[in-house]
């Protein structure tokens, strides 16, 4: 069976470099719309590792709020912002070389103080299985007050972007 | 697990990495928005990575990562809609173009 | 009611005979390979067999979908090529794949050649939770019917795809469409479910069926008033969300010519079709699966009752298809989030309370519930009553 | 009024139809399908398709004699007529091109109107294909000739009136022509 | 009227619905500019179909040109017909023996039957049902079309109408044939009814959709269904009583707000009307001549047939409005001037202002309700 765990390995790593090179190629393709889709294609990549991870309630919720409801929004209002075949535009600032030099300073630091670090695995959690009961019972218990919280959030945030959004009184806004 | 914890974390420390870079050049407000998503899923994975490895109660990763996820779907739908807004009173989503500093 | 043991043993073994052909198969491997390749050959033998399923259930649904309306039409359809037109199918596939395949020339070339790939995996994907009969679930997930609410999801993106990267305006306003559709009315759908969960306490669909086992006293979901009403949501919703007439607005022909898909041809727009076809299947599954007790029936195989009630369901897509006109944009989404979206969001509760109460008396309560809520969603919603009127006639 | 009903009443009316195409006959709402290459319609003895030529017994007896009055009555001006010549240069009464373009034939059925000949009648048949529009579609007088028993054939009641009215009017002919001329022989 | 050129460049999505547009019933074009879904402008553009018919009518003898009408509304060629033959005979004064008036009568108000049949499917089919209400018309209308075939020799281009009278008499089984027409279709319009009237979707879409108020309509000069389903009672065949029509006693059905669904059950009350007359028809047509003896010689030599110097207006109810037909002879064999007052052309001129504002499905249905055919249109 090693076999099989080397092919998971395989396939996780696999992943993890297309889910980069998506990454990357969220934010330097030019075509917004691309990018977009590029976006969805990481979220699906995540979810993917997140399965790996056992975390398969997480992944399917990843997928059905970000690729289902927020990717749709994204890309509904790029539709909405570009000109249909317009000419795509310099998508850049000129902070670019900066930002780079910056953020590869800042993963180089972060890298090797990760990979310093010892990172305690206790065998405990490792063989420790997250049922989809045990998920509900947490949010419903130990972290009602924040599902609650989050709950009120939602619903603000949804009012919020209709009133944004609403042109005028007289129309609806998007829903 | 299957593959050692550095390495998830080095992977989503480059995930953030690159959002992070996309937030500072992009000039599109969607551009900066959808960027925002890639760091939030790379925090996210972050989340998960230690909930496997760590003493805690196995769920909390999940139950914060799932809180992430809906926070982030409010922050997208309410940034978007800011977006629609100022795309119809300024015609552009370019934040360099948006410089007044009033509606 | 029990059948002599013999007859039993028979319906099991032809019930099983599937899934024991599969299993021969792996014994036999198993003689000569290591064990990783059993696995291996595991997955292989099932993936084949739904990517077999899948393009094999949509082209016989075509053919099917074309003599129903037919006949509802009072036409033959199809029976040209091939007894009853049986081998119509095949024909219409060679014709897709010889076909030009037309870019338009503004075109987003990736992305237009993109889409329609993309939009098939899905479509399969949802497949690997269908339990199609008994042990003749592909993955047995915990989490299956989370894993196909949020699979199906991923629909919108290559229908966007399409819309976008043709360059035309239909495509855009069917894609628009498509968006404000498919999650508007993926919220009651979800929520349609929800009563289904708590009743068998698992996203399982396996434990599912389980939990309306039984042989000829029916437990199924659809037999509660809960679950009627929580299976006709569902339906409704699910003819909305493969895009289908009444609810065909993404690709409605007299206004947008084909929608999403007007500047596709050839193998792209079959596989559009394929798509579309596949998760019409699914759907109505899945609705087989969580209401209509799946593959539980007596005397025939499971397989062949989880195949005849889903088919039952798309019979009665196609009759929509024969008979309905379209909404409108407004009216759609009205009826999703005024009318569909309470009424599941008042089923939950009820089903709730089905727990705690005598059967009898839940009965009486819950039909007053929705009996109430139908008549009062319906008196709010006062645009979907139609006007009385009078004509005159003049001399 | 319950809403849905309508929408159910409809279903229902489908329904019926549905199970009713099974077995109801094609003139009381059945399927009333005609599945062309082997079955075929009834023939309707007025329908009218692409003009004919009629001649009597044999193609060299054609009725026509080119006087042309159909191509100048043709609304769409389709039909070509060309008298022939006989070898001393005089009006042979015979048409040597009658060319009709089928690209440009309306069927309207003017030129059976105005014949004065009993020459040209409106055709049944309808399966006439051509690869070229420009040249195949002009028919030429060959393809156009069709025989009396042809037009008997296809449309019985109006050839029989034809052939009456032409028989008769050969009597007078030749009661008319017995009367100048001094009798020849026995007449049968 | 909204000035499309101004919109041109704006942020509004400008989209040509046609030439080729499964919707627009022939080479139609709606230039739409729209706001989401939401209509701001739209401007008709018509011509795709021009045919020159009415200068190649002034160059051809009076008969020749009845063939030429049928091509005008190829739903109703039988209408068109009537309509020609009433203009020349009041040119020339001829008198139509009683027989053939009736069988005028009659073609006609079949032609209206399936005009307004094939309408609603059409409509129906705009509305996205899927061929079904199509299918069954076609049902009907096939009985319908087989006794053209029968009678005049082609199920569409009839050009069965002859000045003073028309081609070929009815004969008995002709006439019992449309007698079991007459009887069938009261059963089918009860289930064409109960598959669509009451249907809420079509009430939700066509109820309040695409008003046309009536001063507006008369001021645009509309006329036909359309008009009545504004509640304007003007009906030619009560107003001019050509024809037979003062023999009849029917009715005129009235709309009253105008919205799509009055001009849809209007059409549905005009065909049960159309089946009194024809019952009524039916049980007095006398026997007799069907052609004026004094026509034929024309018909023979068309050339022949020069009309006294003088002009004439010949007006039917046709199924889609007022056909009228205007004919200026100069004692030629030909028309000095020949013009036809199409009703699919005039009464497509409100289309605009019953679209604005409404989405775009709803423009889709308003051009089906009005009922163009662009035969006519366009000529």
């Amino acid at each position: 069976m090693e076999i099989l765990e080397l092919f998971s390995k395989i396939g996780i790593y696999a992943t993890m470099a297309l889910v980069l090179v998506f990454a990357l190629g969220v934010v330097a393709l030019r075509n917004l719309f691309h990018c977009a889709l590029c976006l969805a294609a990481v979220l699906i990549g995540t979810a993917m590792i997140y399965v790996a991870l056992h975390a398969e309630f997480l992944a399917a919720v990843q997928i059905l709020v970000y690729v289902g409801a927020v990717m749709t929004l994204v890309i509904f209002v790029i539709m909405l912002t570009e000109h249909l075949g317009g000419k795509t535009i310099r998508q850049t600032n000129r902070q670019s070389p900066a930002a780079i030099i910056g953020l590869s300073g800042i993963v180089v630091l972060l890298g090797t103080l990760l990979m310093k670090t010892p990172w305690p695995v206790t065998a405990k959690a490792l063989d420790a299985k997250v049922s989809v009961m045990s998920l509900g019972k947490a949010l419903m218990g130990t972290y009602a007050f924040p599902f609650e919280v989050i709950s009120v959030i939602l619903i603000a945030c949804l009012i919020g972007a209709i009133v944004i959004a609403k042109k005028d009184v007289s129309e609806k806004g998007p829903s | 697990m299957i593959i050692p914890l550095q390495h998830i974390l080095i992977f989503s420390l480059l995930l953030f990495a690159t959002g992070l870079y996309g937030v500072l050049v992009r000039r599109n407000i969607i551009g900066i928005l959808i960027s925002i998503e890639l760091m939030l899923n790379a925090a996210n994975l972050n989340l998960i990575a230690f909930s496997k490895s760590t003493s805690l109660a196995p769920e909390t990763g999940q139950i914060f990562a799932i809180f992430v996820i809906a926070i982030a779907a409010t922050a997208a739908a309410v940034g978007l809609a800011i977006v629609l807004a100022l795309y119809r009173v300024r015609k552009t989503v370019y934040t360099d173009e948006v410089n007044l500093l009033k509606w | 009611m029990s059948m002599p043991p013999f007859l039993r043993d028979i319906e099991f073994a032809v019930d099983l005979s599937l899934v024991n052909a599969k299993g021969w198969c792996l014994d036999l491997l198993g003689h000569f390979l290591p064990d990783w390749t059993v696995v291996l050959a595991s997955i292989v033998i099932s993936g084949v067999a739904i990517l077999a399923l899948g393009p094999l259930v949509m082209m016989y649904l075509t053919l099917l979908e074309r003599k129903v309306i037919g006949r509802i039409q009072n036409r033959y359809g199809p029976n040209r090529v091939g007894k009853w037109g049986l081998l119509q199918p095949i024909a219409d596939g060679i014709k897709m794949f010889t076909k030009e395949d037309i870019v338009p020339a503004q075109a987003d070339k990736i992305v237009h050649f993109l889409a329609p790939v993309v939009i098939v995996v899905p479509a399969l994907m949802v497949f690997l939770v269908v339990p199609f009969g008994e042990r003749m679930t592909a993955v047995n997930l915990n989490i299956g019917l989370l894993y196909f609410i949020a699979v199906s999801s991923i629909t919108t993106i290559p229908i966007f795809m399409g819309s976008w990267a043709s360059r035309n305006k239909y495509s855009l306003l069917g894609g628009m469409r498509t968006a404000a559709q498919m999650i508007s009315y993926e919220i009651p759908m979800t929520l349609s479910v929800v009563p289904v969960i708590m009743m068998s306490q698992s996203l399982s669909t396996n434990t599912i069926v389980m939990t309306q086992v039984g042989d000829l006293d029916l437990h199924w979901f659809i037999f509660t008033p809960w679950g009627l009403v929580g299976f006709l949501i569902y339906f409704l919703c699910a003819v909305a969300e493969c895009n289908r007439p009444p609810f065909d607005l993404p690709e409605a022909e007299s206004e947008l010519v084909a929608g999403f898909h007007t500047e596709y041809s050839g193998m792209k727009f079959a596989l559009f079709y394929m798509a579309e076809y596949m998760n019409a299947f699914t759907l109505c599954g899945i609705a087989t699966t969580l209401f209509l007790g799946g593959w539980q029936g007596p005397f025939f195989p499971s397989w062949l009752w989880f195949f005849g009630k889903t088919f039952a369901l798309i019979c009665v897509m196609i009759w929509f298809r024969g008979t309905l006109p379209r909404f409108r944009v407004d009216q759609l989404m009205g009826f999703a989030w005024k009318f569909l979206l309470p009424l599941t969001l008042i089923n939950i509760p009820v089903a709730a309370l089905w727990f705690f109460v005598p059967e009898r008396l839940a009965w009486l309560y819950s039909i007053a519930i929705f009996a109430v809520s139908f008549w009062g969603l319906v008196k709010l919603n006062c645009a979907f009553v139609p006007e009385k009127r009078i004509y005159p006639l003049a001399d | 009024m319950i809403f849905g009903t309508g929408i159910l009443k409809g279903l229902f009316v489908t329904l019926k139809n549905f199970v009713t195409s099974y077995f109801r006959k094609p003139d009381n709402g059945g399927i009333f399908t005609v599945q062309y290459p082997e079955e075929r319609d009834k023939a309707i003895e007025a329908f009218r398709n692409f003009p004919f030529l009629a001649y009597d017994g044999t193609p060299d007896k054609v009725r026509c004699v080119a006087c042309g009055i159909c191509e100048r009555e043709c609304p769409p001006k389709c039909i070509h007529i060309v008298m022939e010549i006989d070898p001393l240069g005089k009006p042979a009464r015979r048409p040597s091109v009658f060319e009709i373009d089928h690209g440009l034939c309306m069927n309207c059925g003017m030129c059976e109107d105005v014949c004065p000949f009993d020459s040209i009648y409106m055709d049944h048949a309808f399966e006439v294909t051509a690869a070229d529009r420009g040249k195949e579609l002009v028919r030429p007088k060959e393809a156009l000739l069709k025989s009396n028993d042809y037009f008997l054939k296809i449309r019985p009641g109006t050839a029989t009136l034809v052939d009456q009215k032409r028989r008769a009017a050969e009597e007078k002919k030749k009661l008319s022509r017995a009367a100048t001329l001094p009798p020849q022989g026995p007449v049968s | 009227m909204t000035n499309t050129k101004d919109l041109e460049g704006s942020q509004m999505l400008e989209i040509n619905f046609g030439p080729q547009h499964p919707s627009t019933h022939g080479v139609f074009r709606m230039k739409v500019f729209l706001e989401g879904e939401k209509i701001c402008a739209l401007d008709p553009v018509m011509g795709y179909l021009h045919r020159n018919h009415e200068l190649i009518a002034e160059n051809l003898p009076y008969a020749a040109t009845m063939a030429y009408t049928d091509r005008l509304d190829y739903f109703n060629s039988m209408a068109n017909n009537f309509g020609y033959a009433l203009a020349v005979e009041k040119l020339a004064g001829f008198e139509v023996p009683e027989r053939a008036a009736y069988i005028r009568v009659i073609m006609a108000e079949l032609a209206r039957i399936v005009n307004h049949l094939m309408l609603i499917g059409f409509l129906l089919n705009d509305l996205g049902a899927f061929f079904t209400p199509v299918l069954y018309a076609f049902r009907e209308r096939e009985k319908i079309m087989d006794l053209f075939e029968e009678v005049s020799g082609s199920r569409m281009m009839c050009n069965y109408f002859r000045f003073g009278g028309v081609k070929r008499d009815l004969t008995a089984e002709n006439l019992t044939f449309i007698k079991r027409i007459v009887s069938k279709l009261p059963a089918f319009l009860e289930e064409f009814e109960a598959l669509l009237t009451k249907n809420e979707i079509l009430c939700m879409r066509c109820q309040n959709v695409g008003v046309l108020p009536a001063d507006l309509a008369v001021n645009a000069g509309i006329t036909g269904p359309v008009l009545r389903a504004s509640g304007v009672n003007y009906d030619i065949r009560k107003v001019d009583e050509y024809g037979l029509y003062d023999r009849f006693h029917f009715k005129i059905p009235l709309g009253q707000k105008g919205d799509v669904y009055d001009r849809y059950y209007v059409r549905i009350l005009e065909i049960r009307e159309s089946l009194k007359i024809l019952e009524q028809a039916l049980s007095q047509i006398p026997q007799g001549e069907v052609l004026n003896k004094k026509t034929l010689p024309f018909l023979k030599m068309p050339r022949n047939f020069k009309p006294a110097t003088g002009e004439a207006y010949g007006r039917i109810e046709s199924p889609k409005g007022e056909l009228g037909y205007y004919l200026v002879s100069d004692g030629t064999p030909q028309p000095w001037r020949y013009h036809v007052r199409a009703p699919s052309l005039i009464n497509l001129t409100v289309l605009e202002e019953m679209c604005l504002g409404q989405k775009v499905a709803d423009a889709i249905i308003i051009l089906g309700s009005i009922d163009i055919v662009l035969g006519e249109t366009d000529r």
